[in-house]
Order: C-alpha cells, then structure tokens, then sequence
C-alpha cells in the first residue's frame, strides 16, 4: 500500500519543502499548502511568544482522521499534516498542511477543510504570552 | 470509584495540576463528570466549551466511565 | 512604500521557501501558496517533457494585474508569482503562488483566485512533449 | 501600411515564424486583422481562441491598428 497521508507532531521547526516532497506525484497536477504563522499581535497586544500544547495521541489520531476524511470528500491524492508543539517565537510555523490532487480545485477545498477542522477537532492548545501576562487562545470569551 | 483525569491548557491551571484524582459513583457518565466539575470548580463556567475524551476519542455525554478509562478534558482547542 | 507583490518569470527552478519568504510577515497569521507540476500522463498519453514559452513583458504585466486585483478583492497582505519557462521535465513546478494575509480565508480565496485568472489570461504557451509527437495545450478542442 | 506580427505558441507554427509581416489598409482594426489572418490561413479557425495584443494589452476588436504599435498574436494561453 502506498502511503498517502504523513501526520507529524514535533518539538523541531516545521519545512515546507518536506511537505512538499511526501504530497509530490508524479500523477498530481496541483499542489495547495496551508502555513500558519505566529502573529505579533493579537486584539491590538503585543504578543512575545507562544506555547504550544497537545494530547498527542488524540491529537495525532484526530489529525489523521482528518486527512482521511479531506482524502474521501475531495478525492485528492496525499496529504501531509505538520504540526509544531513547545516554544514558537513570533514567525514561526506551527502548522503546515499540504494537498496534492490531480485537480487544483479539490486541493484547495481539502486543504481548507483541514485546517478549519483542525482548529476545531485537534487537541492541541496555545497559550500567547505578552509582556504583562499569559492567556490560553480561545479558552474564554 | 476513583477516576484519574488529564487535565491541559487552561484546565490545568483550573484544577491546579495535570494529573487529577476524583470520585465518582460507579456508573458515573461523561455528563455526571462535566457537572460535577462545574460545581466543584466554577471557573469551568467561563469556559467557551468543555469536552470529555475518553481513551483517546470525544465522549458523548451518555457515555459511561470506568476506573480504566484514560479521561482527558478538552478546553476549547486552539491549534493551527 | 513596502512592496507587497513580487512577480518573477525564470528559467531556473523556482523555490517554495523563496515565495514564503517573500510573503511573510509579523501581522500575518495564514499562507496559502499553491504549486503547479507538471503531471505524467494527460489524456492516456504519457508525457516526456514540457516546454514553457512566455511573451514576457505582458506576462509580467498580466500576473502584477492578477496580483493587484486579488489583493484589492480579498484584503490579502503580500503575494507572489513564480513562473517557469523553458524546458521543465517531469515534477518540476510551473508556477508558484504565495499568498499572507491577516486570515486564512481571504489567504485561499486569493490564491485561488490567482491561478485560476492566470490560466485564463496570462501570455504563457506549454507544449506536451510525447514520444510520437507534440502539441500546444488547450490551443485546438 | 505594412505592420509586424509576433507569433507565439501555435500561432508561429501557423504563420511558419516568429515574426512575419502582414500588409493591412490604414485605419485597419483588430477585428480587420483577425479576418484577415483567418482568411489566408483557415487553420486559425481551428483554435479555441484567438486574442490580439496591442502593446502588451489585449485589444478589443474595435481598436485601430498603426504600424508603430507592438502586434501580437495570442493563441489560447495554457500557463500554471
């Protein structure tokens, strides 16, 4: 069986040519890469760094699930799903999601829905530390 | 019945720890574990979402919890 | 002025990090890039090679438009096109489109926006190279 | 008046060269010019499209052509 779906939740920085190389085929005619970035600001403060948790074997089972669901409703080829965990500084990458498909509509429609469920499904937390305090993203309104 | 639960991100500066021991009563659901949270930690309520995850899936909340079951709460996620 | 659009027609392979460099920054919490490749096989046929021909001051001018347009359509901060042309081999990319923007959104929104308006538009020619012949894409039914 | 065609894709394989000259009335259109090539060479009839450049801007069909203007031929474009 080929392998068509590369779920990775790592301490290191994330490459976006490796994700590039595990969705690349020859058969694939689009490419689409979803990189989330590490903002400095955040509802007008400045943020300093952030920290990234998960429940790793949910999050990377729930990740996977993911990838099978975009592979079975968009019909795309390979799907590889990045994702940091520890200390990111502001511009670093905490989640690449990358989507080959013969098609390029399906790609972006697969990646899209990836990273939208993955922002609601996957336990992972992040935490944004300013100068004057912490606070878990989206915990309370 | 003493259950052990995992607690991360802002539940775990809730219940002070990511390792919680809490009694329940055999039969116990996943509702019965939420509520009993909330009454005991009222901080829960400013929660913009609780989830249960029992052995590494969501739990509905009709589901029943065992001693063995690795439960797990999830405040409102924010990856990506 | 910063400068918010990059547009580069090269003979040399293009460079993933290259575009996200380009596109990144601090107020930037989503890219979205999108890489063409260039597929084996078309309609049964297997394909040797491609060869890419440009008019190219009206293919800069057409992608700087395509560029302009999204930006203004979408609110997107910083895009860039890359494009091949010359003669690329199997797996080599075409073209390249990376897009930052505040919300991820408005990132897939404009990125899709971009090639789909760049396939229509642009001055850009591929031949299909196959073993018993050649032909323009999309030029006859 | 004597005017300059560049041909490109499908269109120099057509016209048998990249460059070719093309004699046309004053006050010619790009609509006259499309005739005209469709006229001596039917296989432009053949194309899905065919779009003329007029100094690097596509031209609609009214625009007047002169012999200092940059005249290209723009066979259906196939980048990405």
């Amino acid at each position: 069986m080929v392998e068509n779906i590369e779920i990775i939740l790592s301490n290191e920085p994330l490459s976006l040519s490796v994700c590039q190389s595990f969705v690349e085929d020859p058969a694939a005619g689009g490419i689409v890469h979803f990189v989330g970035a590490v903002r400095n600001h955040t509802k007008g403060k400045t943020v300093i760094r952030l920290d990234f948790e998960a429940y790793e074997p949910m999050a990377i089972s729930e990740m996977q699930k993911i990838a099978e669901q975009a592979i079975q409703k968009f019909g795309v080829m390979k799907i590889a799903i990045h994702h940091r965990v520890g200390t990111l500084e502001i511009g670093e990458l905490p989640v690449i999601i990358a989507v080959s498909s013969a098609h390029r509509k399906a790609a972006f429609e697969a990646c899209q829905y990836c990273i939208d469920t993955l922002k609601e499904t996957v336990p992972i937390w992040k935490k944004e530390i300013f100068e004057d305090g912490e606070v878990w993203v989206s915990a309370t309104p | 019945m003493k259950i052990k639960v995992l607690c991360f991100g802002i539940t775990r500066d809730i219940l002070g720890g990511f390792e919680k021991e809490i009694e329940l009563p055999e039969g116990a659901s996943v509702a019965f574990l939420k509520q009993r949270l909330t009454d005991e930690y009222p901080q829960f309520q400013k929660l913009n979402s609780l989830r249960i995850a029992v052995n590494e899936e969501y739990g509905n909340e009709e589901l029943v919890i065992t001693e063995q079951d690795e439960i797990v709460l999830i405040p409102p996620v924010s990856g990506g």
